[in-house]
């Protein structure tokens, strides 16, 4: 498809660096020299993804593409990026910055929502973001309750955050906007494709699509950097 | 392939996921990230940080002092809050 | 009656300049840091873009500062102190440990440059991987035929080391390595015909007279495969290094099997650039290259009148320019020399 | 083909700066109290046999490093969070220890960030105040990576039980390394101060090729697109076994640790891919050559490599 390069945003890349107070820039010493890329773990495993594609579409204000595509998703925050730049960019920051961005334009809900709990279960209520119950059946199995090996160890059977540090999280929590920012997530629906019959995806291609659920807009994602190759295993 | 990243979807291409152009979408984007990691304290912050403080304030003795010995700094801020509640509109007066 | 020139460094700059001042009969000090004329042309086995032998040129050279009877060479040498103006300078000289003391009209400075020794790149391996060597090391192992044992071999070359990289090396463009790499690939051919030589380049940028005709000749006759993409790792594998990079001319990572792995080391000033400039009281970049009067009009002229500058102590040259350079350091500095 | 005695990258002058107190402020990881116990017992036991007295506080929370970078809260939440834990040291006068690659990373970053940028320090302050507590920014934030490397003079008395004749693989992890290139007290593509501290405690290094990969986690990777994930630490897993078989890899973080150890049995169910590789903590290595208790070492809360482990366990006299 064509691309016009007269809809990209001229002034987001430059407005946007004071708004994050210097949190991350840089962006714009970027050589396009690849190095990023080669050593990405997350572009060993999936074929469309480029930190530097993204760099470049940001300085360049095409922030529609970058937005609205799959690959910001697949970054790993491995920082592998950052350690080898030669004009030290620090990618991972950009990735976080641009997911809250998508995120404000209804893309990738569908991701967040999955890690919600860790923050308003665990995190929130325990203090401690990683809880003793075990999800995984087999580990169970296999190690048996995580409390007895603490306790054979001679440790207390949980860790114990004390009420008033939770306490505190919790107010730090609605004081900066978190709370409500988590009851945005916790109130998004999500289409489930697990459910979709042949007709509702007949539906799916011909409706208008995304659509609005509860307060947010959420939307499908793009492979906007090409098309993953190597088959099933890539979509 | 998931049928949704298939061609016929994929050519509803993400120029079409969007309302406005590049530029209104930037704007958009940038009014949330102000919003998102304004350090101000605006009046309907203010009142947003309430029901957090009477939680806090609800746990117990000592909560409430913590709270009872902020409350001197906490008065400036509140008149400042509303000052710029009443003089809406101006971002740049406000030093955002 | 005519006065001395000094000139500061045998390589092939300060070699240009001697030569041409004792030609117009003007008395020379040649004084060379080590023991032996030639610079860093010494450590090459051809020049570019003909392929000629480097170190028969150089002799012939040498023997042209050698011969002659108006130059004066001092080698294991160094400036200690100048005073004095344009000229009338007063210049002492450590010969060999002894002090002499010499009054001279100009000096012409043509210190070279030298080649970034890239440990900090950890992630290329260098002195820490076998077989990662830089692009000096590699053309002293063309000259003595080491090269040889690389046959059915994959080699690669890897620009920019160093060079437009404002973390661990310089923000400037070394300039020569993307012609000198292709050299290398060249030579690599023209020796070992069943070795793969590969070309990993951000930009090419053949800025001069038959450069760019060069490298394309490496790709089209020599069949040098070049791939768009800064290395960014060497891993050792099993008996071989493992070269990642991005392909970004496509956009997909790549990895490649390597049995060496040459490094185009950056050109950066002489570690000791600062000290001479302070010595002889004339201005440097950040770097430490020399400043020249004014960049386009001035090319050769210091921050200080009567002393003058040639070759790659002003930034990264190649041999003709630096040749350029010293026989027009020459000529401007004989108005001075009565 | 390493020429790890010709260059060694570690940052001596980095080393230099780190003190070695007499109490230290342990700051708990999430992974490590309620995955892997044997990590938190052993950097207590260790610390304390090293003549430096970890100080436990049980108002530390998670450093939220997780649900800021998942999106999952609003990031103005993150600095007060992460303010507060440091207060915690600040007001016992203490530096801090972290033994988790991310909470280092996270604790010092933003750390960093707020000392430099008064107006987020003076809004952060305001939060804190509420609750009676200050960020003054003074204490630092050590790696106990780093902390074991300054104590290698005092390990090397105190070493127990030599590690004879095991073979040790490591995985340094990206953040304390890679994302924390600038504070970390080695080099970020050939690190060696593991392998420096394995050799004082008796022990063999192999190395492999994938040493310097990511363990594949790829912090929410491993949830939200698992398969990739695998994809990768199949990839690290199996370059360890073919090329290195050690008897133990040795990891920086707890969250590498839990995606290497328990990804071993998510291969073999979904992919049919064996491994059996123990994959253990600094700091249990250290408890392992300073002589603890096996039940200090909890190893059993580890899921892969249980064969491994008791075979390599006995060679040093430790019946499993």
């Amino acid at each position: 498809m064509l691309e016009k390069a007269n809809d990209w945003s001229d002034t987001f890349y430059d407005k946007w660096k004071p708004i994050a107070m210097g949190f991350v820039n840089g962006a714009e010493k970027c050589l396009q020299c690849g190095k990023c890329t080669g050593q990405c773990p997350a572009a060993a495993v999936n074929p469309s993804y480029n930190p530097r594609k993204i760099i470049y579409d940001l300085v360049n204000g095409n922030i529609k593409r970058v937005l609205s595509s799959v690959e910001l998703w697949q970054c790993f925050f491995c920082s592998g990026c950052f350690a080898t730049c030669p004009v030290d960019i620090n990618f991972p920051f950009f990735v976080f910055m641009l997911r809250l961005g998508a995120m404000s334009q209804g893309f990738g809900w569908e991701d967040v929502k999955q890690l919600e709990k860790y923050a308003e279960k665990d995190y929130l209520q325990d203090g401690i973001t990683v809880s003793p119950e075990e999800r995984n059946p087999y580990v169970i199995e296999e190690r048996g309750d995580i409390a007895d090996i603490r306790q054979k160890a001679g440790m207390p059977r949980q860790r114990e955050v004390s009420d008033e540090a939770i306490a505190e999280i919790n107010m730090i929590s609605d004081l900066s906007g978190m709370t409500n920012f988590m009851k945005k997530i916790g109130g998004v629906e999500l289409y489930d494709c697990s459910k979709c019959t042949p007709k509702i995806e007949e539906k799916c291609k011909s409706k208008e699509l995304p659509k609005k659920v509860g307060n947010v807009k959420t939307h499908y994602r793009f492979y906007n950097y090409g098309v993953p190759i190597g088959g099933a295993d890539n979509a | 392939m998931d049928e949704k990243y298939k061609d016929g979807y994929v050519e509803k291409n993400y120029m079409e996921a969007f309302d406005g152009s590049g530029e209104e979408i930037g704007e958009e984007v940038l009014n949330y990230f102000e919003e998102l990691f304004s350090l101000e304290m605006p009046l309907g912050r203010m009142m947003k940080m309430m029901p957090g403080m009477f939680k806090y304030a609800k746990r117990g003795k000592k909560y409430r002092k913590n709270l009872m010995n902020f409350a001197p700094e906490m008065m400036p801020m509140m008149k400042d809050a509303i000052k710029d509640a009443v003089g809406l509109g101006n971002k740049e007066e406000r030093g955002v | 009656m005519s006065k001395k020139a000094l000139v500061i460094g045998g390589g092939i700059a300060g070699i240009n300049a001697a030569v041409e001042l004792a030609n117009n009969d003007k008395l020379v000090i040649l004084v060379e840091k080590n023991g032996e004329l030639g610079g860093n042309v010494n450590d090459m086995a051809a020049t570019f873009p003909e392929l000629d032998e480097a170190q028969p040129l150089l002799d012939e050279q040498k023997s042209k500062v050698e011969d002659n009877e108006n130059i004066d060479i001092k080698f294991n040498s160094e400036v200690i102190s100048v005073s004095g103006k344009a000229g009338d300078f007063k210049v002492e000289i450590n010969e060999d440990g002894n002090t002499v003391a010499e009054e001279v009209g100009a000096i012409i400075v043509a210190t070279g440059f030298n080649y970034m020794e890239p440990n900090d790149y950890s992630e290329y391996g260098y002195s820490r991987l076998d077989n990662v060597v830089t692009s000096q090391e590699y053309e002293r192992m063309v000259m003595n035929g080491d090269i040889k044992k690389y046959s059915n071999s994959n080699v690669v070359f890897v620009h920019c080391v160093g060079s437009r990289d404002r973390v661990k090396g310089y923000r400037y463009c070394s300039k020569i390595c993307c012609t000198y790499s292709a050299k290398h690939a060249l030579l690599l051919k023209q020796e070992v015909p069943s070795a793969n030589a590969f070309v990993f380049y951000i930009d090419i940028r053949a800025l001069g007279k038959g450069y760019e005709e060069f490298i394309r000749d490496a790709i089209e006759d020599y069949g040098v495969r070049y791939i768009r993409g800064r290395v960014s790792k060497v891993i050792n594998k099993e008996d071989t290094l493992l070269v990642k990079a991005e392909n970004s001319l496509i956009g997909n990572p790549v990895e490649l099997n390597a049995d060496l792995v040459v490094l185009a080391s950056a050109m950066e000033p002489q570690k000791d650039s600062k000290e001479l400039a302070e010595i002889l009281g004339i201005e440097t970049d950040d770097y430490g290259f020399y400043k020249e009067a004014q960049s386009n009009m001035e090319p050769v002229k210091s921050s200080k009148e009567g002393i003058f500058l040639a070759g790659s102590c002003t930034a990264p040259l190649e041999i003709r320019e630096s040749v350029a350079m010293g026989k027009a350091a020459a000529s401007e500095s004989l108005s001075f020399l009565g | 083909m390493h020429k790890l005695d010709k260059l060694s990258g570690i940052r001596e002058e980095i080393v230099a700066d780190i003190p070695i107190p007499e109490e230290i402020f342990y700051f708990q990881s999430c992974v490590a109290s309620n995955k892997y116990p044997g990590i938190e017992s052993c950097t207590l036991d260790v610390l304390n046999k090293l003549g430096v007295k970890p100080f436990v506080s049980e108002d530390q929370t998670c450093c939220g490093g997780f649900v800021t970078f998942a999106n999952v809260a609003a990031p103005t939440a993150s600095m007060p969070a992460v303010a507060r834990n440091i207060s915690l040291a600040e007001e016992e006068g203490l530096d801090i220890c972290a033994v988790c690659n991310g909470c280092w990373t996270f604790l010092n970053e933003f750390g960093h960030f707020m000392n430099g940028n008064d107006e987020v320090k003076e809004s952060v302050n305001m939060m804190l105040n509420m609750m009676g507590r200050e960020y003054k920014g003074e204490s630092n934030i050590f790696h106990i990576g780093a902390m074991l490397y300054k104590l290698k003079d005092r390990i090397a008395e105190n070493v127990e039980r030599p590690l004879e004749g095991l073979k040790f693989a490591t995985h340094y992890g990206c953040h304390y390394l890679g994302g924390g290139k600038y504070g970390a007290i080695d080099d970020a593509q050939h690190p060696s101060f593991i392998q420096e501290l394995v050799e004082i405690m008796g022990g063999e290094n192999v190395d492999y090729t994938a040493s310097g990969e990511c363990c594949g986690t790829g912090f929410t990777q491993v949830i939200n697109d698992k398969e990739k994930s695998l994809d990768h630490s199949q990839m690290k897993l199996e370059s360890v076994r073919d090329e290195a078989d050690p008897d133990f890899v040795i990891v920086l973080c707890p969250y590498c640790l839990s995606q290497l150890d328990r990804m071993q049995q998510q291969l073999d169910y979904r992919r049919d891919v064996k491994l059996d590789i123990p994959i253990i903590h600094i700091t249990q290595l250290a408890g392992l050559a300073l002589g603890l208790p096996k039940e200090r070492l909890a190893f059993d809360a580890h899921i892969g490599g249980q064969d491994r482990f008791k075979k390599a366990l006995n060679k040093i006299g430790i019946d499993y």
